[in-house]
């Protein structure tokens, strides 16, 4: 992701289109592209998403295994999330270990669901200090054309949202759902010259000067944040970015709800 | 290989538990073009095998120490995503994934018209979904098709399946089962217009007889995969391919 | 920030248990130039927090392909001690290393005029030798200053600190327990000049009402921060600043 | 091992040799080069062996310490196998993490000793489900002119048909030796042209477009096989290299038996 | 590290005051720098302590934490020592893993505490074979201006002498001093030319052609050694700095006493 | 050197466990050119330490940025394999092999004449296939070898070799139980020709009595060990040595 590159011509060309209030593909500056989303895809994972944001494409997985819990939360589970930016997606992204860009698309995540208290960890411990429920998310770019925060976001809630306690598989019962109460969903707002858009595709992130992902929960407050990108944003464009993301995030919710 | 079960994978009527023939390969779906970035890819199911293949390319060689002045190197990564196996897989490189990657590339050598591109890198891209018996061949078997997508010039399409035993019979295409706790497996790929082998592996235990049995289901396969491979090659020129690039 | 507890944090006076009011910071000491080596360094206390802020450059940049011909780049590395924290932290760098690294660089590109040193690197180095909730905006509050320091022409200084919420009231500048027990946690850096913000992350739990709070309690905070820097600076200036180069 | 340079004159007199069924070396086309072999070498290994084939060199060792078994198999012992190309076997070799080279020389050589049954397994248990005898078998080149595959198996399989179970060392009873069924004899053919040869030295094996490892059991079945190189193998090749296997597989097995 | 540059004129201008038995800064060839310290710097260590010989800055922290003790070792404590040469101190110094420089500072400041038996072992242990104290010392230069293998062993003794084990922290009763029996200090000789000078600046240590530390304990008994560079020392040398490593090292001892 | 034992190290004779006088060291055995591919090499045994050592250069040098634009560098890498230890060693460089690495190639610099090669590497190579207290010693005394062997222009040859204490006595080349349960350990080595000290190291407890009582044994040792590598060399001259290139 260190050397992305749009001609000129098309650098102008998405400016001069956002003084009209346009997008080069036809978007209002508030408008995500086409969401389309699939769960269930793997069987080999306790839950599984596949995402797609116009040509952004993304897969969430989750594998739920027995293990010990941390000293401090002797009677919670343990959520650990992981993004890959597999070469596969893009060709700026290169094998190896994980990338700056990649560890904060994970944090980020991470941060929405944790604090959102999505998933009920309390639910999760089978016998207090000594085994918990651990739920590993694994999130895997397909296609990379723009926002893998809030498609990574998508698919990540859409696979916990669907997974499944292996309780048979390890001897303890039967198969339950993973305790979900609420759907945490992140908004990204990118800020090119003096606008503000949603969903931005590879060509806007690229020549956007900031970013601000706002993650509410089912009550439309505030869960997460991350302001990202070299530029900054006004207060007023803050208050923006939020009310979008409070209802545009009502809106996803009932998308996939 | 060395697994043992009670479980009967052949019975008296010669059927597997998948209710397969002993010669009869699992349902293989074989998808091309399914990448927008990539310059070429495919999708591809075999059983429960589920596998993506992405092609850049011919592109600049990195690291450039591995630049070759006479041709283009293939380069291989196969990665199998951490919820693709029972038993979550931690992410990033292990053993096997490059011992895989390295005799995919190698197999794929043969067929790639490699001196056309001097100093360049054909990099191939294997991502193992799902997993189930046979990921390797899946893998491979869609790395050529992405090649081919890649409009990457070859002398033919490299088609892959493995052979193998179990309870005693000489099989086609193992399921998961039947690789736990059969004897043997023999994935192999071959060059469908010579019949040349450019992937052979083999772990078990066979006679002369039986491995003589399993290269000749073996090859067969690889004709049956080489036949949807071409179909899922033309149904992509056929549905306007390029459509999303 | 999901932790519970039975402590009060805020007493029915509006008392914190530091004794501080809602939206007053702990102590907070700044001084710059304060290593013989860097081009650029400062030395910040913000309550029990203490970090080392250097700055080396512009130079020339490692590694050469991270290099921009238009401008310099900024490179920060932000490394807590082993032994800053309660529990000894393993050495080496950790993925909330690498996002705290991330966010304070771009943070700090927005005020270096970063265009007058092209393909050069600007290396902030940020070391938290004592951690107690609040570093990222220590550390960034630090490494403005020693930018400063080394003469790098800058548009402005940014400060920074957090608000949040514990025990159901907004404050400013968590300490470890409202931190540990609070609600939620607002980091942010501002440019004082024009109020923008250049870095802001949240968690925790914050309705609109209470965010707008908090952002413009920081606001406030982050001002009084930048009066702190500005007398550091002018400190190091008329101490004969130059003294141990 | 990546860039191997050989001269056009010599690559030609080898090919030319070849066509009149000869070897640089005088070797005919199925000859190994003299194999010599020692064992017990290394006082420290509980099981160590040096091989030379020809210029070729390489040792073996292997530690044995209790551990804990797999989940999966709480009563078989474990094999791990490492081999190292180790910078001072061969100017083209590194120092650094292994690399694929190495790699698949040390899993080929593994799956050999592993799928013949070579070391029984099950007699590696101590107590079920809690200790298991693990061996380490750790390789290295010590100088390098070819055909590291049989050398390395070579040796591998001396190291373990003379290694002790250190029973002694963690107050177990007495030392008795590693439970051995078969010797596991590996057989590489290189092909040149169109011409198969056996045992290639490294000028052979830079300019040879494929190979083919196999490893026989004492009955001559086959436990492992695997295909390198960018070239391919007829149908015929395979059958003959099958045939070579079998017969000089044998002829290794009598000469270390 | 690895290219330290002196222009050849500072280099004439240290050799040629040293003929006159000068040094650049004033010093006589036995001098050390003015040596300030502070322990107690950092509240979150159990122990921790800044130095400064001349520009030259460190800080030590040591961690104390309850562990497994290594089988061979059942009823003693366990100390580990890490030294970072962070890229804050000094141009030359990199991000990355430990180069070879920080290893071996690391290595020989751990060689005098642990042979001079500074910390007893003996009394660390919590429960035999289970339990016992852990003692993480970590190290980092802050200011680099040479000789840190004497600045780090200073610091390092100073933050041990006034550790503290925090039994109440772990429920093991009161807090008590880690039990300290000696001071051991290394005094660090350089060769320039054929001059040797103890505690080198960074550019005596760039011009310098060997180095020898050698610490000793309370009754001047030689503890540890370690010779570096690319030059030799005579005998005659040899017993110089041997004299000079007892005669300051008492005086260092005294010094912090 | 921590070690306690109630084994009786040094008997009232004089004797010690392996029936050595205290000024003894253990048999040796040097033997020159045992590699074919490398271009100088050596096999030492020093009582049960086996030792290999190659040198391959003056070559370019890699990485790049380490070469030396007067002199040639030498580059050592001091491997321990893995079952060369009672306890298996795990394969990989660790703290202890980096130290020794670096010091074993400092005390070579002192000889090699680096100046005919400058931009150049000398690379050497010390494998320990099995160690009994003195490995350092004994690699750095093959590596010496190694580099004669290869034909680099040398001033002289380096043999090294550990003094020590053990039941209070002080006592040439320890072996492995005086090593485990002695008080002190001081390997050395010098430049025969005129004394000179290359590499010291010291651990453990001796009075500066003891520690000059040890030193002088060392060097006499040293030149032992001298003239066994001397030996070595002019055997292989005179069996033809080059006959396995």
């Amino acid at each position: 992701m260190s050397k992305k590159i749009i001609s000129e011509i098309r650098r102008d060309h998405i400016f001069n289109l956002l003084k009209e209030g346009k997008r080069s593909d036809g978007r209002k500056l508030d408008d995500f592209r086409e969401i389309k989303f699939e769960t269930g895809i793997i069987e080999s994972a306790d839950g599984s998403a596949v995402v797609e944001m116009g040509k952004t494409k993304v897969t969430a997985g989750v594998k739920i295994i027995p293990g010990t819990p941390f000293g401090d939360t002797p009677n919670l589970g343990v959520l650990t999330t992981g993004a890959e930016l597999i070469p596969l997606a893009h060709p700026d992204f290169e094998s190896g270990p994980p990338s700056p860009e990649s560890i904060e698309l994970a944090r980020v995540v991470d941060r929405g669901i944790r604090e959102s208290g999505m998933v009920d960890m309390s639910k999760l411990c089978i016998k207090e200090g000594e085994e918990v429920w651990m739920c590993f998310l694994d999130l895997y770019a397909i296609n990379y054309d723009g926002n893998l925060f809030d498609a990574f976001n998508l698919a990540s809630v859409l696979a916990l949202k669907t997974a499944i306690i292996p309780n048979e598989q390890y001897g303890k019962g039967e198969d339950v759902p993973l305790p979900i109460t609420c759907l945490p969903i992140s908004v990204t707002s990118a800020k090119l010259g003096s606008s503000l858009i949603l969903d931005p595709n590879f060509d806007e992130e690229n020549i956007s000067s900031a970013r601000l992902t706002v993650t509410t929960d089912d009550d439309g407050n505030f869960r997460a944040m991350q302001k990202g990108g070299q530029g900054s944003i006004t207060l007023d464009e803050l208050s923006h970015c939020l009310d979008m993301a409070v209802a545009k995030g009502e809106e996803i919710r009932k998308l996939i709800g | 290989m060395s697994g043992t079960t009670d479980m009967i994978l052949v019975n008296k009527d010669g059927k597997r538990i998948d209710g397969r023939t002993p010669d009869e390969h699992r349902d293989i779906k074989i998808e091309a073009g399914v990448l927008a970035n990539a310059d070429g890819s495919a999708y591809v199911e075999i059983g429960k095998n589920k596998v993506l293949a992405a092609v850049y390319g011919p592109r600049e060689c990195h690291p450039r120490h591995l630049q070759d002045p006479t041709k283009a190197i293939i380069q291989c990564k196969y990665n199998m995503q951490t919820y693709s196996v029972s038993d979550r897989k931690r992410p990033g490189t292990d053993r096997r994934s490059v011992e895989i990657s390295k005799i995919t590339a190698e197999a794929l050598e043969k067929v790639v018209l490699t001196e056309l591109y001097p100093r360049a890198s054909i990099d191939v891209y294997i991502e193992i979904l799902q997993a189930n018996a046979g990921t390797r061949c899946a893998g491979l078997t869609a790395a050529s098709v992405a090649l081919a997508d890649a409009g990457i010039p070859m002398r033919d399409i490299v088609p892959a399946i493995a052979a193998g035993k179990a309870d005693g019979y000489v099989l086609l295409d193992l399921n998961k089962e039947e690789d736990n706790f059969g004897q043997a497996d023999v994935p192999m790929a071959i060059v469908p217009s010579t019949n040349e082998i450019v992937l052979l592996q083999m772990d078990g235990n066979m006679t002369r007889e039986e491995f003589d049995k399993a290269i000749e289901m073996g090859v067969r396969g690889c004709h049956d995969v080489y036949k949807l491979q071409k179909e899922a090659l033309l149904n992509r020129y056929s549905d306007g391919g390029d459509s999303d690039e």
